[in-house]
Parts: structure tokens; C-alpha cells; sequence
């Protein structure tokens, strides 16, 4: 199936926004403009563009530490992620989250690798118990398969059918260590050992994981359990920011198949210099707002439970 | 008669009559069996849908019910020992109770976690702690203690169907077997329970003189303490009064103050490890509280694992003695 | 290879020993003699006895809380673990452990599922280290698979090829809960997706289970890294104690193949009948000896580490 | 000058070398990165085969060392964020401490666990937490703060070495870039190194009066209240001595209960959450030797997650003015 023009162009501009969004954000840095650290999702916007096309409206994305770009295709609003890491007032948490602690909607992030995967479980439990038809998108790096919580979550998924979908972003690195440091045996295999089927994809190609996602949605969405959707990728980035221990020339010939320059093929340069007008007013936009945002209130500060009652 | 087990399990029953968003999560908790110490007996017989026997995984459990939680459920997670909490440590301290409070107050984890704590039956290191005083003082958890007095399944109601936070909800094994004591059944002793969502309790021996100390514990202690005030009247003519907790964490101490501003004297007794244990808090806020007039002492378990030989588990834990050589000491 | 009669007796009297041993024990309860609780190894006998037939004298044997088959069969002492469960002061740890908390030599048990796989796994990381030969028997049940830990240790122990071989005993319960409402996927899957070769049997054949652990302890001691021996077993008595939920029809078909049963068919009557008066007396002497042994003294009690110092 | 992440660096080569046994266990260890916050930087260099870099796996890698430390080696554990111990409670709780202890005393395990704790830097509510409260009094665990004063590398040192139990070893992200402070070249402070394995530090304003009030701290919280007790001296001539831990669990109590006896008033100042953190131990410790003169009050984290913005933390952490307040309050 041949995506029209509209759509084509439109996956573009979600790998764009994000793109800028993420080189703005490390451009503020050295402003002084934010507070904490970020990981930026810069040559992976295909998977959270890709993927996410597949949602529908009250479908549940979890997300991990490299959120922005989830946070981004879910529909969030990038005045508020830059409020937030800014610390202001108007941040999608109030500041109180910070980068990689985002709650909107039905979207959820957290720091602490692998722990949000039994979250995603039983969220999908839920929905399915309540029969709403909405599933859940749990995105994943190749790094937290280290983590046990991990496999307990894929065991529970299998057994109770939950309608989950995983997406495992192999971007071949956890911080500076490569894969095959970390990871015994294969991928695929730690899923499919727990009887849940997977699709793994080495691209970087939006269109493709487009296709890819709505066969994986399709399976989860009816009801056939969980799936899991494997997809080899990159960062152009580093890890956070200043950590790169990645040899430049392996850099480099990644970013031949940068997913910008990939969808870019398929579009005419008019709606490329139009997208790129568009989505840089957008972002200036966004930094605008957050910047001119009050800063959090330490008055707005409020026990997590009543102390005593 | 009715025991702490028959009071919790029929309000379990009530609480997934109630509401149908109730789910009971855990290990063995099916049918004949009903979980390890038979507290979910019944429930998958009467409603099958709604409860799951889970994998062997306490991290996973606790979590996929903190994402059941966040959806609209209200999920109740039996952790089949105390002593397993500490694989779901991540999830409780990290995950459930910050999960609310990152958000700006826009998720809300009505999570219930249930697990049976405590020594004195030869189980050994791994299967007798009081694990509890690693959770409190968790920001966003609360932490309550069932007792025998009063309505321990009333309490476990409550924070089933009424609590929108995170809860640990510890019970002792030792009380599973003793009956409920409605406050009005307790023989020689007047208790009043102090108004608050969480009852505190204050114990005193009918128409005692003017009580010398203060004695505070919750659990299976405060049934050890009961028995030592009452000891310590007869025996000592040494007059105690005693306030119980079920709410640990956090915690209301204002009828503890009350008592201790009249007595000046006060004793904690609890079953887990002395060191940064819970009465620590107590003694502190105490103290911050009403300055320095305050005489204080602990009683609590050795600093150490928990053996599973009976004599060297006896002398481990706190008993009766022990409370009544620690008042006598503090009265002196 | 065919055991000579005199290996082939020595296997019987092993498993005999634990079968004995095991009986004695639940029998003790009633009596008020054993503090605690206990998780008999009866019908299991032929994994620890036919496994540990290949251990040398210094390897390392990690168990769980089904532990006295594997205790016994590694030489521990009878009496001890007798005297350990009764909290004497002649027990394997002087009444601290109890049933599942033993240690001695160079052998380990706990009691909490899975957490006991690190520890394996870091040993062995240890012994190659050390370049000592040693290699580690891990045993783990199948309800322990639930356990996130487990995985972890898996990965470690592949990347780092030690030399550990576990031996997963699928008694097809956990507790009360059959393998397949915990378990989804395959058992010997997940070994193998973390690059770990695995060897599945479905026996209680003694001999059959030796001739399996004796290519898997090949592998393992020739430094290619873990190994797994999955067999497929069951037990007889309940899980610790009068909490058995199972069809006693189904009890009684897998009775058919008992381990006893089968070895005592290639030996002669006249051994068994001697066999069955050396192993009755043992574990009535170790009895006899753990019940006239003073009670663990409190006297004895230290603190886990200097308070001050 | 030396920086303290400079002398826990060099202190890990020493140790390396020192002895074939040492073996450095982590997430991203390797060089060039040498780390998260370069603490072992040089160390795969030098020690390549005793450099383990692992898998996110922080319950399989304190597991792994463990097992390493009891047969013979002495593993060093770094767990990237204290935020992850979590992740290793049951590991560290009811393995490698207990495992001494139910063994009879026949085995050991010389595992070190180091971690960066703190907040200060923005890195909001799981990369921020000083969560060591929730190990303190473990029994069989002993836990170690490094400090900016005195030697951090030698107490380092002296922990992977010497040790035969289990360590947790606390470092706050904020003294790395602080220089180390000799004890002899503190300005305008006299400083005493009590005699013990794991050192306690008296300080006091050189020639000053009789101080009102004792406060005691440990880690980056120490660098603070120093300062605090200089602006008291100088801004409010308000004289205050202070006590410095580097072993919080168990602890040595002594130099502060001669302090306090001086003193009769004492706060507390720690940056984990205040409920059931630290101080109440201290406390209620100090309350039970010294007996009912005692004021003392506590300075912590506000019972709440850790913000990412930058005001938020600010408020939710203690700070120099802070700890001033409270002692005012304390000496007034
Ligand atoms: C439990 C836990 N351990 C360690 C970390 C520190 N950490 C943050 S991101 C990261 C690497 C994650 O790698 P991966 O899952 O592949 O995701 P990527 O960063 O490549 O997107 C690490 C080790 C963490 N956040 N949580
Ligand atoms: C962490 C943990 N969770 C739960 C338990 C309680 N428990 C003890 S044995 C057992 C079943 C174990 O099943 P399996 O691993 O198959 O071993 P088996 O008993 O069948 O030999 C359970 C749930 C435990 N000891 N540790
Ligand atoms: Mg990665
Ligand atoms: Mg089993």
C-alpha cells in the first residue's frame, strides 16, 4: 500500500518536529535553559512516528527515558515538554517531572530502565478487563532487556493475553555499551521463548515501520495478545549529551539512513522547504512560550499523600 | 468468634461485592488452596474472573497492578511473605508511590499490597521478618497494620474501597489465628478509639490510678503489650496506658502526645530489628514534640536475621517479659 | 555405558537415602519435633542423586528451598539436617537456617525463589577466575522462573561464560499452581534465548539422568560456558506440608515411574533387602543423634556484624 | 588539590593494585567512559581483566558480586544511580547480609556496593534520591558515607580492602567536584578525628566560646552545615560544634553523646526525606543514653518526591539557610 502524498508528508513532518525539537533542546543547554540532563531521540524518529501512526485515540503509550520523541507522535505539546524541562510552571508536570518523567493524557514516562514494562501489562490488563478496545504501546530500549522486571512483565503479557504491543528500539548501544556486550543470545528469541510472536525490522524507514505496526496492531487489537515489534535502529546523538565513545565513522554510516532524508525522497522539495518553515516556527514558537512561562511555584508544592488524617 | 483471618477474608468478599473494579492478585491465591495463608479463600470460587494467580514474580505483580491501579481498577496484590517485598522494592518506592506526585496530582494508584509479616513459627531468616521499616516513610505510600482489636477487616475495607493512594497493608501472622476483639469485649481494660480515618487506640486498665508510662506498638505487639499492662498492674501494681497505631506511615501521633505529656514516660514495642526501626520516629517526634522532659526506650527484635530454632528465635523477638522488664526499668 | 552393579547400587542407596530421610522428617512433625516448615524432595530423588554423581570434589552446589535431596546427595550430613531442622546446636548451621537456610562446605541454599542464580553465576565467574576447575550445579525449580533475577543471571552467565550448569527441576507445580498457568512459552526457550544449550528430559531414570549430566558437566568443565539440564519430574508428597491440591490419580500415574522403582529393577533382591536395613538404620541413628543433641543455645547468638567498633 | 572524585578514583587504583582480588563490577565502566560519573576512569586501562562491565541488571549484578565475594574475591559494585539500589534491596537485604550470619559465621562476603546519592543537579524524582534510609539497620550491612573531609579515598580504601561483611558505600554527587579538605586545613575550625575503624569528626570554631548546640550530619549535608555553624558564629554569635559520620549503620554514638551532654540540644541534618530517615535514629538513640534533658530537632528533605525544576528542589532539599534556622530556633 502506497501512502497518498498528505500522509507521506505528514509522517515527514512528526520526524521533523521531533528532530528540531530534540536539536533545540540541546542547543538551550548551553544557555543555561534547562534543568537536569536529557536523552534526545534524534535518528529514531521513525519508530515513535512510524509506530504511533497506529494509534488511535485512547490507546496508552509508556515510554522510557528517550520519551520526547514518543511524548512528541502521541500528540503532546512541545510548548509544554519545553516548559518542562525548563522547570516552569506550565510543564507538562508542573516541573516537578523534568525530562524523562512525563505524564499527559495517556501517555507515561519514567527514569528507572525497565520498570515501566509490568506497568504497560497491567494497563493492558485493565483495558481489556473494561473492554474498552484500547490497547497499549510499551517502547523499550535494547539496554533494559538487562533488567529482569522485564521478562516477568513478558511472562504475565503472554499468560493473559493482554493487549500489548512492545516496541523494542535496538539502537545497538545502552549509554556507551554495544550490544552484544550486554545482551547473550538474540532479541526475537527472548520474546518469542515467552510465547509472544515479534516482527523485527532492520530500518529506518518510516513508511516501512508504518506497514510493520499495523499488522503488530492489528494482531494486539484483536485481541490475539501481545506482539512484539523489534526494530534495529540509531542515534545520531549522544547517549545524554558530551558522552559519545561511538567511533564517528560508525556514526556517519548510519547516518546515511537518516529517516528524514529517507522520507524526504518521496516529497516534492516545495512541501520539504514548507515543512521546514513550518516546523521551525514551531518549535521557536514552543521555546518562546516555555521560556516566557513563569518558573515552577515552590508554593505550588504538595505532599504526596495527606500526612495525617 | 470471629478470628483476624475469617475478618479479613469476609472483607475481602465484601470489598469484590461491592465493587466490581476489585481484582485480587497473587501467588497460590486460587481455589482449594486460597493463597498460603488461606486469607483469599472463597474469592475465585465467587468471582473467577477477578482473581489471578500470578507467576512467582513480586516485582512484576506489584507493577502490573500499579498499571491496573492507574487504569481504574482497584487491585489488591497478596505478597505471600513479608520478606518478598523487597523484590518489589523498586516498584513500591520508585513506581507506585511517586507515580501520583511526578504527575502533578493527575494519576491516582488506588494500589493495595497485603502480606503477612512476622516470626515465632520456626521459619527461619527468609520467612520471619518484619520487613515494614524499610517502606516507611516512603513519600507516597502509607503503611498500615492490622490488629485484633476492634475490625481489622472494617480497616482492610476501608482502604480497599476507599483509599485513590498506594497501600501497605501489613499483617502479622501471629494474628491471623487469635479472635477479633470488639473494643467494648476487652476484659479489664477501657479503650477508647481516637477519631481519625485510621483508628489510633488508647488502652487503659479500668479505673486504674494515674498511669506511670506510655507504651506504643501496633500489631501482633500490641496484643504482647496488652497482656504486659496488664501484668504489670497485677503483678507490679506499675499502671500503664498503651496507644495502638494502624496507620504507620504516615502516622497521626497526636494521642500518643496526649498520653506522654501526662506520663513522660514512654515505650515502643516492635517486632522488627531495633535499629532505624519504626519506634525511632516515634522517639523523635516525640521528642521534638514535647521537648525535654521525655524519658523513652525501645523494644524491638535483636539486630540481627531471625533464626529458625525456636529457642534462639524466643530470644530474638520481643515477648511479654521483655515488655514488662523495659516498663519496669523506664518506671523506675 | 552400563553402571557396574556396585554404581548402579550406590545410586540406589542415595536415592533411598533421601527417600528415608524425607519420610522420617514429615513423620517428626507431628511429634513436635521440627521447628518451622519443610519441602520434601520425595519422587525427585533421581535429578540430585543422578546430577550430582557428576560433581567433583570442590564444585560448588547452589539449591533452594527444596534443598535436603540436594544436600544430602552433595555428602552432607544426615544428622545434621536432621539436628538443623530440630534447632540443635549440632545442626548444619547450629539451628539458624533451619529446612531451607543450609550451608556447609561448599554448599548453599535460601530461601527466596530465583535470588540464588546471581550467587551461581557469580561463583562460577569466580572459580574461572581463579582458575581453580571448580564448576557450580545450580538447581532452580520451575515456579522460580517467574522470578525477573533468573533472567538476569542467565544473560550474566552467558556473556561471561561460566562455567555453571543448571539444573531446572520442572515438577510441573509451583506450589499449587500447575506450570502452565505460570509459565508461557518453553522452558528450554529460555535458556537457549540467551545463548545457553540446553538438554530436556522427561525421565526419573536415574542412570538416564546421569549419562545426561555427565555430557552436560563435559561442556561446563571444558570451559564452553553455562548449561542447562531441564528435566521433567514430579514430586509425590505435598508441596511443604498437607497442602496438596493435586488429583491423587494423577499422583498415583506418576508413581508408576518412581525413581526407586525403576533403579531397583536392575538390582538383585538380596541387595535391595541389605540396601533397605543400611539406609533404615542410618537415618534412624541420624535421628536418634539430632533428638539427644542439646537445643541451639541462645548463649550462642552473635550479631551479623560488630555494632561498634 | 584533590578533588574527591579524584581521590575515590585513585583510592580504586590502589586497591587494584594492591590486591589480584579486587575486581570492579558495572554498568558503562569501561573506559574511556570510565563510568557515569567517572569514578573508575583508568581502571579497564589498567586492570583490564578485573573491569567487568554488565548488563542493566542491578539485582543480578550485586547477586553476581555476592557469589564472586564468597568464593574469594572482592568485588566492587557500582550501581550507576543510588535511585537503582531498589532494584537490589532483596539481593542486598536477604542475601548478602544475611548470608554470614545463617552460614554460622563459615562464610563472608567482602562485597562492596558503592553509590552516588543526592539531588542538587536537576535530575528530578529517579535520579535524585538519598534512598540510603531505606537500608540503614539492615542487619549485617554496613553502610559508609564519604565525606569531602579527611580522606574519602582512604576510607574507601580501607572498605574494600580491610572489610570481610558487606558494604554500602554512599557517595553524594555533589562532593565529587569538591576538593578534599585535610582536617588540618579547614579554616577556622579545629577538627578531631575520634579514634575509630571508620572515622567520626568533632569540629568546632577554633577558640570559640562553649557551644549551645551539637549538630550531627554525614556526606554532602556536612559541608553545608559546616557553613551554617560558621555564619552562626559570625552573623548570630551563636556557637555550635559539630559531628561528621562516615559509618551510619551501625554507628558509633559515642562522640556525639559527649557532645550533647555538653550541650543538651542537637539537630540532625540529612538530605533524605525526613520521616523515619537518619536522624531519628539519632535521636531516639540519643534520647535512650542520655535521658530526659534532651532538645533536638531535625533538618531533611520535605516528605516528598524530588522535583526537576530547579526552584522546586531548592525548596524540597535543606539548605544552608535552613539549617541555620533550625538552629536558632534549637538555641533560642
Ligand atoms: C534501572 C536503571 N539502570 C540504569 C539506568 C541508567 N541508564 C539510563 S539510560 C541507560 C541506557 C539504556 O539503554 P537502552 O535501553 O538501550 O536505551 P537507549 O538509551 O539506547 O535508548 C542507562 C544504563 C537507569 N535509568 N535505570
Ligand atoms: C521470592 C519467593 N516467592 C515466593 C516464595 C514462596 N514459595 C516457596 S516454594 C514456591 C513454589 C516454587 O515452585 P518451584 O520453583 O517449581 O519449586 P518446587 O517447589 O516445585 O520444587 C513458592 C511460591 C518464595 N519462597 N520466594
Ligand atoms: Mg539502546
Ligand atoms: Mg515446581
Amino acid at each position: 500500500m502506497k501512502a497518498s502524498s498528505t500522509e507521506a508528508a505528514d509522517l515527514y513532518r512528526q520526524m521533523l518536529r521531533i528532530r528540531r525539537f530534540e536539536e533545540a533542546i540541546l542547543e538551550a543547554f548551553p544557555r543555561g535553559l534547562i534543568f537536569g540532563t536529557t536523552h534526545t531521540y534524534i535518528g529514531q524518529e521513525a519508530n515513535a512516528v512510524g509506530v504511533l501512526s497506529q494509534r488511535q485515540n485512547e490507546d496508552i503509550v509508556i515510554s522510557n527515558h528517550r520519551c520526547h520523541g514518543h511524548f512528541l507522535a502521541s500528540g503532546g505539546s512541545m510548548s509544554a515538554l519545553a516548559a518542562e524541562m525548563m522547570g516552569r510552571s506550565t510543564g507538562v508536570c508542573a516541573g516537578r517531572g523534568g525530562s524523562q518523567h512525563l505524564h499527559w493524557d495517556n501517555f507515561f514516562s519514567s527514569g528507572i530502565l525497565g520498570g515501566t514494562l509490568p506497568l504497560a501489562v497491567g494497563m493492558a490488563f485493565a483495558q481489556k478487563a473494561q473492554q474498552s478496545g484500547q490497547i497499549v504501546f510499551a517502547f523499550t530500549g535494547d539496554g533494559a532487556l538487562g533488567e529482569g522486571v522485564v521478562y516477568e512483565s513478558l511472562n504475565m503479557a503472554s499468560l493473559w493475553t493482554c493487549p500489548v504491543l512492545f516496541v523494542l528500539e535496538n539502537n545497538r548501544y545502552a549509554q556507551t555499551t554495544p550490544v552484544e556486550v550486554n545482551l547473550a543470545g538474540g532479541i526475537g528469541e527472548r520474546f518469542r521463548s515467552f510465547g509472544i510472536p515479534t516482527d523485527e525490522q532492520d530500518t529506518t524507514d518510516v513508511a516501512k515501520i508504518e506497514a510493520c505496526a499495523r499488522s503488530a496492531v492489528d494482531h494486539v487489537r484483536n485481541g490475539k495478545g501481545p506482539y512484539a515489534l523489534i526494530i534495529h535502529t540509531y542515534r545520531f546523538a549522544p547517549h545524554s549529551r558530551g558522552d559519545d565513545m561511538r567511533d564517528p565513522a560508525e556514526i556517519e554510516r548510519f547516518r546515511q539512513r537518516d529517516p528524514l532524508k529517507i522520507q524526504a525522497t518521496s516529497l516534492k522539495k516545495s512541501v520539504l522547504a514548507q515543512l521546514d518553515v513550518e516546523v521551525r516556527t514551531e518549535v521557536e514558537d514552543a521555546f518562546n512560550q516555555a521560556e516566557t512561562a513563569s518558573m515552577a511555584d515552590p508554593a505550588s508544592l504538595t505532599y504526596p499523600i495527606d500526612l495525617i488524617r | 468468634m470471629t478470628t483476624v483471618l475469617e475478618s479479613l477474608n469476609r472483607s475481602l468478599h465484601t470489598c469484590m461485592k461491592t465493587s466490581d473494579k476489585v481484582y485480587f492478585i497473587g501467588e497460590d491465591v486460587l481455589d482449594p488452596y486460597g493463597g498460603a495463608f488461606k486469607i483469599a479463600r472463597g474469592l475465585s470460587t465467587a468471582f473467577p474472573e477477578r482473581v489471578i494467580t500470578t507467576p512467582i514474580s513480586e516485582a512484576g505483580i506489584v507493577g502490573a497492578a500499579t498499571g491496573m491501579a492507574i487504569r481504574g481498577l482497584r487491585p489488591i496484590v497478596e505478597i505471600m511473605f513479608g520478606d518478598f517485598l523487597t523484590l518489589a522494592a523498586d516498584q513500591i518506592i520508585n513506581y507506585a508511590a511517586k507515580l501520583r506526585w511526578m504527575s502533578d496530582d493527575r494519576v491516582r494508584v488506588p494500589l493495595v499490597v497485603r502480606t503477612p509479616m512476622g516470626g515465632g513459627r520456626g521459619y527461619g531468616p527468609t520467612h520471619s521478618q518484619s520487613l515494614e521499616k524499610h517502606f516507611l516513610g516512603t513519600p507516597g505510600l502509607r503503611i498500615i497494620a492490622a490488629t485484633a482489636l476492634d475490625d481489622p477487616g472494617k480497616l482492610l475495607q476501608k482502604v480497599v474501597l476507599d483509599e485513590n493512594d498506594p497501600v501497605l497493608f501489613i499483617e502479622h501472622k501471629l494474628l491471623y489465628g487469635l479472635p477479633v476483639q470488639p473494643l467494648n469485649s476487652i476484659p479489664e481494660f477501657e479503650v477508647r478509639r481516637v477519631k481519625a480515618d485510621y483508628p489510633v487506640y488508647h488502652l487503659a486498665i479500668n479505673d486504674a490510678p494515674q498511669p506511670r508510662l506510655t507504651l506504643a506498638a501496633y500489631g501482633y505487639m500490641a496484643e504482647l503489650a496488652r497482656k504486659a499492662v496488664q501484668r504489670l498492674a497485677y503483678e507490679h501494681e506499675v499502671f500503664a496506658e498503651m496507644i495502638v497505631f494502624t496507620q504507620l506511615s504516615p502516622f497521626n501521633l497526636a494521642p500518643l502526645i496526649d498520653s506522654v505529656i501526662r506520663t513522660k514516660r514512654l515505650l515502643t514495642v516492635e517486632e522488627g530489628t531495633l535499629t532505624h526501626g519504626w519506634g525511632a520516629e516515634i522517639l523523635a517526634k516525640t521528642l521534638e514534640t514535647i521537648g525535654p522532659s521525655l524519658q523513652a526506650r525501645r523494644l524491638a527484635a535483636l539486630d540481627m536475621p531471625i533464626a529458625a530454632s525456636g529457642p534462639l528465635e524466643d530470644t530474638i523477638l520481643p515477648n511479654i517479659d521483655a515488655i514488662i522488664r523495659s516498663c519496669l526499668q523506664l518506671a523506675s
